[in-house]
């Protein structure tokens, strides 16, 4: 069975190497500060005895105040998982660091977040749509988006 | 030699003929011509119903008794589609291309032997001449390929091109094994002088020469430059229409001429016990093709350097090869028994394809981008 | 590229083709032959029963295409309501069945058959009388196995074969 | 031996584009190639040809409502996809599947994988340029599947079978016969498959060494599935992270060192032998009782997220809901195996040709409807 | 009678498409008309009964050689810009005419030695024994082969890109 | 019979495996790959089978040659290039030698070259061409076409020594060897010239036939025999050519056994065996022979003494033992000569045949000398891959571990010191007994050479297999301190050579041998003759007993010093000290060549005039040339446009001129 | 009647319509392909001799296969050059291409 990696051990971990990285942490789920994220994904793919060296998905969730970055990374080795998040506050162009330096995996799944709800990814090499096409207007899976 | 069996065309050999030499020659043509025409239309039904039964299904069963009409409703339906010409071809070489694919087909039928000595005319170089026109199908090839303005066509065009040069030598190479074992390049000295088929004296030469003439006719698995998984149709994905007929007459008079050449080279053409020779010929001519239509039921395509690394690493060793060891054996025992040759060959043959297994291999084909 | 197995694996492959020259194909010929279709079978339309219908539109709100419309009045005589306009754009459902396992009054039903084409889309929506069941339209046992019972048991498409062959 | 040699003969970089109307791209997908004669030197990708925005229209149905979009997405394997998304829900409202309906689900998703196995490795040698016949070998025993599926639940290819807290009807008495006569047939078929193509020598040739991933590389794209095993990554969520009751069978997880496409194409062939040997364990085990637990038709799970993923025939199918208490979901998320598996193809296909391009790309078994979703 | 027929089709045929090899601006059309001329000259062997080598013409020629040109043009992409003139044009015309003049001159005055032998028919026997027999053609022939193996080799080792080059 | 064709085939087999190997499979095996290897033994065995076949037919066939049609390649002109075989007792023999030695040698090469860096590719490849040029050489009967194939297996030696060409010694030793054996090529050559002005043939029969009717004699003759001797003394590393062969010792070992002892260094006395009806007409070729063979002989022997490197303990060995066939070949030709000049009328035939014989005491050396002498180097080299070195003094005690090895080494070493019965015994009792009867010096010279060889030998053998195992090769940095058995490839065809070394001198012990060539022999009849030789004698003196006994006391001596220390090497250093020295640095041989010859002499000397008048004549001249060319240049070259077009087109108009000028003034 | 004459005249044209080619052309392809044509030119009066001066011997014949050995020797090298030109310069203009100058 993949086990949820208890939050608590990580975030101590994780607030000893990264002081303020992490925002707030959940029972299953750790809300990581948008700045620090690429550095804490960076640790927890290298770091012995983690080794989150496989990235499951990306994706956002728009909740009105925020938008939610969800990341689920697996350690293969290990048969653990942990889910990271991370959020913006701002509606207007909002941005979260980019993944694709360290997991190839993302790079498509960020354009689809960019494409689909509008968050754009600083660094990625290539972020443009990726489903619709270029001059749609607005970003479908937002909440505020009719057609 | 006498013929062996008086057929229903006993009166075409030119022995018999009452009239001149352009009855003679008017005949063969017309002879020829509808002979081509309805072998390419049994050939299609053929390889369909073949192909479908080998692919656990029925082929065509619906247009007259057991489907035998297919083609004749194919072609209808072609000629009846409109021609389209893309606006960026070239208009001249996107229409010429298929006419010239299909003149040297028909010439190849000229010096193919039906009987003793009825054929449209018995050139003293017959082989040689089946080879040189055979090259001249390939410009109709790289003119469709290129007048079409598709990169489609274009790299099916040049696959063709690379292909052709390529198989053109072990082909003749092993032409030329059959050609010092009969001592002739007439195609009707040729079959007479095959007492033994020369597939048994030429083994590995008849191995060699189907692989080749294959490749060179683009039948599976070398059809590489109308590769449908990858170039959609190839050199003739912009042909439509009565062009596009051509090119698909083309192809299966070009399969069963090579059969029937194959069927003379190497199966004894029209000599047989019993039957009246022509029926051998068309016989031995649909053996063949059935050959060719198994391998490609079996095959999958191979990659263009795969292909031009067999044709250059194992054939072409292969066929030097053979064609050094027939070429001691009639140099040095011009008299022994044809016999002893056909089991000295077909060891060897075997020797060889094992050996050749062996050593030849190409890489993987990736390049360092 | 390399002969590793010296041809025969060409030899083996070649022996397996020839072999399905005598098996039988697995190929129906369509207007004069048919499958025996399950008795679950879910046609390209719906049936529905008028008598049963009670007009709660149950069906229309677990429809996930949204193509059923039902427009009801209220029948004083009979104190119920009373559908006037049970109508289905078959050109939009995806034969899901949703909407009949939802009606809580069996009221409504797969259709069994399956030669619905039509040349315009506008055809395709059916309404109140169309939907009702008739020899054309049999009822199919989707979601009800008492109906199911009655109908031709399936036998798989392999077996239907051998069985015509004999 | 050498895996690489230098590109002798430069011409002008010619662009091809594939797709995406196009033989074999398998759906309405473009690539689009810059070719070196007939060498890859890159590719780049174009989806959204079918794109559906099946996220988008989720948030406006009811959870139930969903399951035929979920048939939608990879059309191949929809018994895998309606598994998914129903154990996401079950996992989101904390409902208890019975028995019966856990059996026949597995039994359900096990000839769901047979049976999109036979379309991958059909379609791979198509793509090879065999002309059809492994392809309609295989296609013969898809039929017989997919026969089966129609007998269980109406439809061929959109099934619609699995409902939240089981199934949505019981198995109709000739099922588990047909289905035991049915898989010593296939045994016998695959043996005579492998028999007629593993040892072609231009098969051998076009798949041996050819479109390598390698096992660094696998995981970091979050390649899953067979693809993935081919590449040595012994990674099955069956065994790995047993979702529904897959705990209690004895299967094997196949798995090959080269990463290239043969051992893709047998990888694949094991699989289907260890589904055969699932589906053996399954049919003499499925008790009485009911086959759906007592959930209503509209269900408002409570607010919260859930992630759930399985292992579909194509890899990991993953479906993140976030409720909140309503009766459709806020968010929903599909992780797409065909998409993620893509994400290495332009890494595979860079230096080799045209023809392997198409090889390369068949071989790892995508479907666009799960692509574009 | 049918010889001068021949003759004067294929003479057509040839000059004709020779001189559109020259003035033509498309260069694939060009190699096309090219195989055309191929083709006529070996017309015009068999009207010399040199059956043989009408044969190896266009076994040679026009599967070969025209072929590799045709491939040479695909690669290079030579069609898009034509064909073009230089400035030689004048000179070359008159260089090209005078000696035309002084060729047909020449032949025509010149008293030629015909024989009244009827040429052979069958040329593949006579021709293998005079290239292969011991007083014949021998050495040239190996010669020739000779230059052919170098000339494969120099064209590979030309077009063979430097690996230093690459990086 | 053997049928011609086969006999074709002998050199042709080889050609093809060389061709296979080298231009045909190349592209598609790996240079590792042992199919290479395969092909070639494939190829030398048939060869093998057929020059056995080809021994039996031609000691059964009239006149004891198979005439086999020649060939003809090429007519320019009048001059007609046939290529052909000759086929008589020394081919036939020859042919046995270099077909079974070089067959043995490749399959113990499948075992030594195992571990080689350069794969077998290139090794195979060279090997084949190698023994299709040696077959070539003396199968040949048109002096020609020996050249050529002289020539060829010159190259081979220079490639095969050069193998490893990484490292400086062995490309040294190639480029040394190839010019060194170039300077007697070009005697070689000039006596071919010599021969084909006056006589206007190459063919070898037709040199023989002229010689014996009195066409070819006088000072004509003498030179071109010394000139043949020259490229014999070449080819063979005589005095004073002898330096290349210690040298190309850097080659495989393999490559020395088959090129370096067996095969290609007896090319000269070959050569000097097929032209001996030329030489046994110039009295002064013919000593000259004898005494540089007698020389060698002895002057290589004691180097050998001296030598660390048990390969090079060998190569002098086999300088010397080639000088004793020089020996034995003068000596017999020289009681040939003696007796056509004391006036006695002799029909040409009987010359002929005569001198024919002559050959047979040399050839019957080098029959024997190629099996045990092969069989030594590869023992040598069955040591080299145990121990990693060739230094006798970092080896020792291997007699334990490589119990093959040094019993089949120690027969070779027996054979060649010329123990009784085994095979060396006998042929150099045939060099001693004609060596006395003729020329009583050079008897000297052999007998005291026979002392040498046994203590040289037993030198090698107690240094290397016996004592304590000093640690093998200790600067390559693997670990040779456990030293085991070669594989059985290595170790099979030891065996064999060895069984060779114990029984081809038997054939003469009846005289076979002899009466094959033609010679009367002494030698008793039947199986006792083995031990009947004791009671024989030569002059009275009981030579087999004495050249034993000599031998022995090699023996004995080496025991003494190397395996007891009674007296100690260095003490016999002490004793000889400065002619120590002078040994132990080859009589300065190398110093000579290098400092006094090249340097001194063609440097200062020739150079120095050279640069003379290069700088002053031939600058001044170019200079002032250069400076009107760069002038005149300066001046047309306007005309230089770079475009080929134009140049045509200037072309053309010339050609057009000139044609017109043809038919205004032509007619 | 058609003679001798009339194949070398054929002969002479095609050979100054190759040579005026030859020396106008700026594509090194056509140039190539002008050259062939002369090579045809002197190939028919070869086999025109041949045929009409020492009918039964066949030498000019023969020749005519060496001047087809040359021909395609030079083909196969002068592609060979003109695609590593074109590598170089991307181009196979020959008026572009003057390394000959200094």
């Amino acid at each position: 069975m993949t086990t949820a990696l208890a939050a608590t051990e990580i975030v101590s971990q994780l607030s000893a190497q990264f002081p303020g990285a992490v925002e707030e942490a959940g029972t299953d789920a750790v809300l990581v500060k948008g700045e620090h994220l690429p550095a804490v994904v960076e640790y927890l793919k290298t770091a012995a005895g983690l080794k989150f060296d496989y990235l499951n998905f990306i994706t956002a969730v728009d909740y009105y105040s925020y938008f939610e970055v969800v990341y689920r990374l697996t350690s293969l080795e290990f048969n653990r998982y942990i889910v990271l998040k991370t959020r913006c506050y701002t509606r207007n162009k909002p941005s979260v660091l980019t993944l694709t330096g360290i997991y190839q995996g993302a790079d498509w799944q960020e354009r689809e977040i960019y494409d689909l709800m509008g968050i754009s990814f600083k660094g990625h090499k290539n972020l443009k749509r990726i489903f619709l096409w270029e001059g749609f207007d607005g970003h479908p899976l937002r909440k505020d988006w009719n057609r | 030699m006498e013929p062996i069996s008086a057929g229903a065309l006993d009166i075409i050999q030119p022995t018999y003929w009452p009239g001149n030499y352009w009855w003679h020659w008017l005949f063969y043509t017309v002879v020829v011509i509808v002979f081509m025409l309805v072998m390419v239309i049994g050939a299609i039904y053929f390889e369909r119903r073949a192909m479908g039964k080998m692919q656990t299904r029925l082929g065509p069963n619906r247009t007259g008794p057991f489907g035998l009409l297919q083609p004749i409703a194919d072609a209808v339906k072609v000629l009846l589609k409109e021609n389209i010409v893309p606006g960026v071809a070239d208009k001249i070489v996107h229409f010429l291309a298929p006419v010239i694919a299909f003149t040297p087909v028909l010439l190849i039928f000229t010096v193919i032997p039906f009987q003793n000595g009825a054929m449209l005319a018995d050139l003293n170089i017959g082989i040689l001449f089946i080879v040189a026109v055979s090259s001249i199908a390939t410009v109709g090839v790289f003119m469709a390929g290129w007048g079409s303005g598709n990169k489609y066509s274009l790299l099916g065009a040049m696959r063709n091109v690379a292909a052709v040069v390529s198989y053109e030598i072990p082909m003749v190479l092993a032409i030329l094994g059959v050609v010092m074992v009969t001592g002739s390049l007439s195609m009707n000295d040729i079959v007479n002088a095959q007492n033994i088929p020369n597939i048994l004296v030429q083994p590995l030469g008849f191995l060699l020469f189907f692989t080749a003439a294959c490749a060179e006719i683009n039948r599976s698995p070398f059809d590489l430059m109308e590769a449908d998984s990858e170039l959609t149709a190839g050199f003739h994905t912009e042909y439509s229409g009565m062009r596009f007929a051509m090119f698909y007459l083309v192809e299966y008079a070009e399969a069963i001429a090579m059969s029937a050449v194959i069927s003379t080279l190497f199966l004894s053409g029209w000599r047989g016990p019993w039957l009246p020779p022509w029926l051998w010929l068309i016989i031995k001519t649909f053996f063949v093709f059935f050959l060719m239509i198994w391998v490609r039921t079996i095959m999958p395509r191979v990659r263009i350097d795969q292909l031009m690394g067999l044709a250059w690493k194992f054939l072409f060793p292969l066929a030097v090869i053979n064609l050094f060891a027939t070429a001691i054996e009639v140099l040095a025992w011009p008299d022994a028994s044809q016999w002893i040759f056909v089991g000295v060959n077909i060891v060897l043959a075997g020797a060889l394809v094992f050996l050749g297994s062996r050593l030849f291999k190409t890489g993987l084909g990736r390049v360092e981008v | 590229m390399k002969f590793e197995n010296f041809g025969l694996g060409i030899v083996k492959g070649l022996s397996v083709a020839i072999q399905y020259v005598w098996r039988h194909a697995l190929v129906t010929q369509y207007p004069e032959q048919r499958l025996n279709i399950s008795r679950r079978s879910r046609g390209n339309e719906l049936v529905w029963s008028r008598e049963r219908c009670t007009g709660c539109a149950t069906c229309a709100k677990a429809c996930p295409q949204g193509v059923i419309e039902i427009v009801t009045a209220t029948d004083m005589t009979e104190n119920k309501y009373k559908v006037e306009t049970y109508r289905v754009d078959t050109g939009y459902c995806i034969q899901c069945g949703l909407c009949v396992e939802a009606c809580p009054y069996d009221a409504l039903f797969m259709g069994y058959s399956y030669e619905r084409a039509k040349y315009r889309r506008a055809e395709l929506v059916q309404t109140n009388d169309e939907l009702l069941e008739s020899p054309q339209r049999p009822v199919s046992g989707y979601f009800h196995p008492d109906i199911a019972k009655k109908l031709p048991k399936q036998t798989l498409l392999i077996e239907k074969i051998v069985e015509k062959r004999k | 031996m050498t895996t690489t040699q230098e590109l002798t003969l430069k011409t002008e970089p010619f662009i091809l584009n594939i797709g995406p109307m196009h033989p074999s791209t398998h759906g309405v997908f473009r690539m689009r190639a810059t070719l070196d004669g007939e060498v890859v030197t890159d590719i780049e990708p174009v989806f959204g040809y079918l794109h559906r925005g099946i996220e988008k229209l989720a948030e406006e149905r009811t959870y139930t409502g969903i399951i035929p979009f979920t048939d939608r997405l990879d059309y191949l394997s929809p018994m895998s996809n309606n598994l998914g998304y129903c154990l996401a829900v079950e996992k989101l409202a904390g409902v208890k599947v019975p028995e019966r309906g856990e059996y026949i689900r597995i039994i359900t998703a096990e000839l769901q994988r047979l049976a999109n196995h036979c379309v991958a490795i059909g379609a791979m040698f198509n793509d090879a340029g065999a002309y059809f016949t492994p392809f309609l070998y295989m296609f013969r025993n898809r039929e017989k599947i997919y026969d089966l599926f129609d007998m269980l639940c109406g439809q061929r290819v959109t099934y619609n079978y699995m409902r939240i807290g089981g199934v949505s009807q019981d198995l109709p008495e000739e099922f588990l016969p047909a289905v035991a006569k049915f898989l010593p047939q296939l045994k016998k078929f695959l043996d005579e498959y492998e028999f007629f193509v593993k040892q072609n020598e231009v098969f051998v040739a076009r798949s041996k060494g050819v479109g390598i991933l390698s096992k660094e590389l696998a995981i970091n794209c979050g390649i899953s599935g067979p693809v993935a095993r081919a590449s040595g990554i012994k990674h099955d969520l069956r065994r790995d992270d047993p979702y529904s009751i897959y705990d209690r069978f004895e299967f094997d997880i196949p798995t090959a060192e080269n990463g290239d496409c043969f051992d893709r194409f047998y990888v694949r062939v094991q699989e289907m032998r260890q589904s055969v040997r699932i589906l053996e364990q399954a049919i003499k085990q499925v008790p009485d009782g009911p086959f759906r637990a007592n959930v209503p038709q509209v269900i408002h799970p409570p607010a919260g997220e859930s992630y759930a993923h399985i292992e579909s025939p194509k890899g990991e199918l993953g479906y993140y809901i976030v409720s909140d208490g309503s009766i459709a979901p806020y968010r929903f998320h599909i992780r797409p195996t065909s998409l993620i598996n893509l994400g290495a193809l332009r890494n595979m296909v860079r230096g080799w040709k045209v023809a392997d391009l198409i090889f390369i790309f068949g071989s790892i078994d995508i479907t666009m409807g799960e692509v574009d979703r | 009678m049918g010889q001068a027929v021949a003759f004067w089709i294929m003479a057509v045929v040839i000059v004709g498409a020779a001189l559109a090899v020259v003035f033509l601006r498309n260069v694939f059309r060009a190699a096309l008309l090219l195989i055309l001329c191929f083709i006529g000259v070996a017309g015009i062997y068999i009207t010399l009964s040199a059956d043989f080598l009408a044969a190896v013409q266009i076994l040679v020629y026009v599967g070969a050689i025209s072929v590799l040109i045709i491939l040479a043009i695909m690669m290079t992409r030579g069609i898009q810009k034509g064909s073009p003139a230089n400035k030689l044009r004048i000179p070359a015309v008159i260089v090209a005419a005078a000696l035309l003049g002084i060729l047909i001159y020449a032949v025509t005055t010149s008293p030629w030695n015909v024989s009244s032998q009827p040429p052979l028919t069958d040329t593949t026997g006579p021709l293998a024994t005079q290239l292969f027999s011991e007083n014949g053609y021998i050495l040239p022939v190996l010669t020739g082969a000779t230059l052919l193996l170098v000339a494969i080799l120099g064209a590979i080792v030309i077009t063979r890109e430097n690996k230093e080059n690459k990086k | 019979m053997i049928p011609y064709q086969l006999i074709w085939l002998i050199m042709l087999l080889p050609l093809a495996a060389f061709i296979i190997n080298g231009l045909l499979i190349r592209p598609f095996v790996q240079r590792k790959s042992k199919v290479y290897g395969f092909i070639t033994i494939t190829a030398i065995a048939l060869s093998a089978v057929f020059s056995v076949w080809a021994l039996i037919s031609v000691m059964s066939a009239q006149d004891n040659q198979i005439l086999v049609p020649n060939i003809s390649w090429l007519n320019i002109g009048s001059f007609n290039f046939s290529i052909g075989i000759m086929m008589d007792q020394l081919s036939a023999i020859m042919v046995v030698v270099v077909s079974v030695v070089s067959l043995m040698v490749q399959i113990y090469s499948l075992g030594y070259m195992a571990h080689d860096d350069a794969g077998y590719y290139r090794y195979y490849t060279f090997m084949s061409l190698f023994t299709f040029s040696m077959l070539g050489l003396v199968l040949s009967n048109n002096l020609l076409f020996t050249f050529v194939f002289w020539e060829m297996v010159g190259l081979c030696s220079y490639l095969l020594i050069g193998f490893w060409f990484h490292k400086p010694s062995a490309a040294n030793a190639a480029k040394k060897a190839f010019i060194v054996t170039r300077i007697g090529d070009f005697g070689f050559l000039a006596g071919i010239l010599i021969l084909y002005f006056n006589a206007h043939t190459f063919d070898i029969a037709l040199l023989h036939n002229m010689a014996i009717a009195g066409f070819l004699g006088g000072s004509a003759l003498t030179w071109a025999c010394i000139g043949l001797f020259g490229g014999a003394i070449g080819k063979s590393a005589q005095f004073p050519l002898h330096v290349w062969l210690p040298d190309a010792m850097e080659g495989p070992t393999p490559v020395s056994a088959l090129i370096h002892s067996a095969t290609m260094v007896c090319a000269g006395v070959f050569l000097v065996a097929r032209m001996m009806p030329l030489f046994v007409f110039s009295p002064d070729a013919i000593r000259i022979v004898a005494v540089i063979g007698g020389f060698t002989a002895i002057f290589a022997a004691t180097m050998g003494l001296v030598a660390n490197d048990i390969k090079r303990v060998l190569a002098y060995s086999t300088i010397s033992q080639i000088g004793y066939m020089m020996l034995g070949l003068g000596a017999a030709g020289w009681a040939v000569a003696a007796q056509i000049n004391s006036g006695l009328f002799m029909p040409g035939d009987e010359v002929l045949l005569l001198s024919k014989a002559a050959v047979a005491v040399g050839m019957f050396h080098l029959f024997t000398h190629a099996f045990f002498k092969a069989l030594l180097f590869m023992g040598a080299g069955s040591v080299n891959h145990a121990s990693g070195t060739f230094d006798m003094r970092q080896m020792g005690g291997l007699r334990k571990t490589m119990p093959w090895t040094y019993l089949t080494f120690l027969i070779g070493s027996l054979s060649l010191a010329g123990i009784w019965p085994l095979a060396g015994f006998w042929s150099k009792d045939e060099i001693l007994a004609t060596a006395l009867t003729n020329q009583p010096v050079l008897f000297w010279l052999a007998i005291i050479t026979v002392f040498l060889t046994a203590f040289y030998m037993f030198r090698a053998i107690f240094m290397t297999f016996h004592g304590k195992y000093r640690g093998g090769d200790k600067e390559s940095g693997k670990d040779y301190s456990h030293t085991h058995e070669s594989p059985w490839v290595m170790v099979a065809p030891l065996v064999f050579l060895a069984l060779l070394a114990i029984g081809v001198g038997w054939w003469n012990v009846t005289g076979g041998f002899s009466n094959f060539f033609g010679a009367e022999s002494e030698a008793g009849s039947g199986f006792m003759a083995v031990f009947n030789i004791f009671t024989h004698t030569v002059n009275g003196v009981p030579l087999p007993l004495i050249s034993l006994l000599v031998a022995l006391l090699g023996i004995f001596s080496a025991y003494a010093v190397y395996l007891k220390k009674w007296i100690t090497a260095k003490s016999i250093g002490k004793v000889f000290g400065p002619l120590y020295e002078v040994v132990i640095n080859k009589y300065y041989f190398d110093e000579l060549y290098e400092n006094v010859i090249v340097k001194i002499g063609l440097m200062k000397g020739l150079f120095t005039g050279f640069k003379l008048f290069d700088e002053k004549g031939v600058d001044g001249a170019v200079n002032g040339t250069a400076e009107v060319v760069v002038r005149g240049g300066k001046a047309i070259r306007q005309a230089q446009t770079g475009q080929l077009q134009l140049y045509g087109l200037v072309i053309g108009v010339g050609l057009a001129v000139i044609a017109i000028c043809v038919l205004i003034w032509g007619r | 009647m058609i003679g001798l004459t009339h194949y070398l005249v054929l002969s002479a044209v095609l050979f100054c319509i190759g040579l005026y080619g030859a020396l106008t052309r700026r594509n090194a392809v056509i140039i190539l392909m002008c050259i062939e044509l002369m090579l045809n030119a002197v190939n028919i009066s070869l086999i025109a001799f041949s045929s009409y001066i020492v009918p039964q011997l066949l030498t000019g014949q023969i020749f005519a296969i060496f001047v087809m050995v040359v021909a395609v020797a030079e083909v196969a090298v002068g592609l060979a050059i003109i695609l590593a030109i074109f590598r170089h310069f991307k181009d196979i203009d020959i008026d572009n291409i003057n390394l000959l100058k200094w």
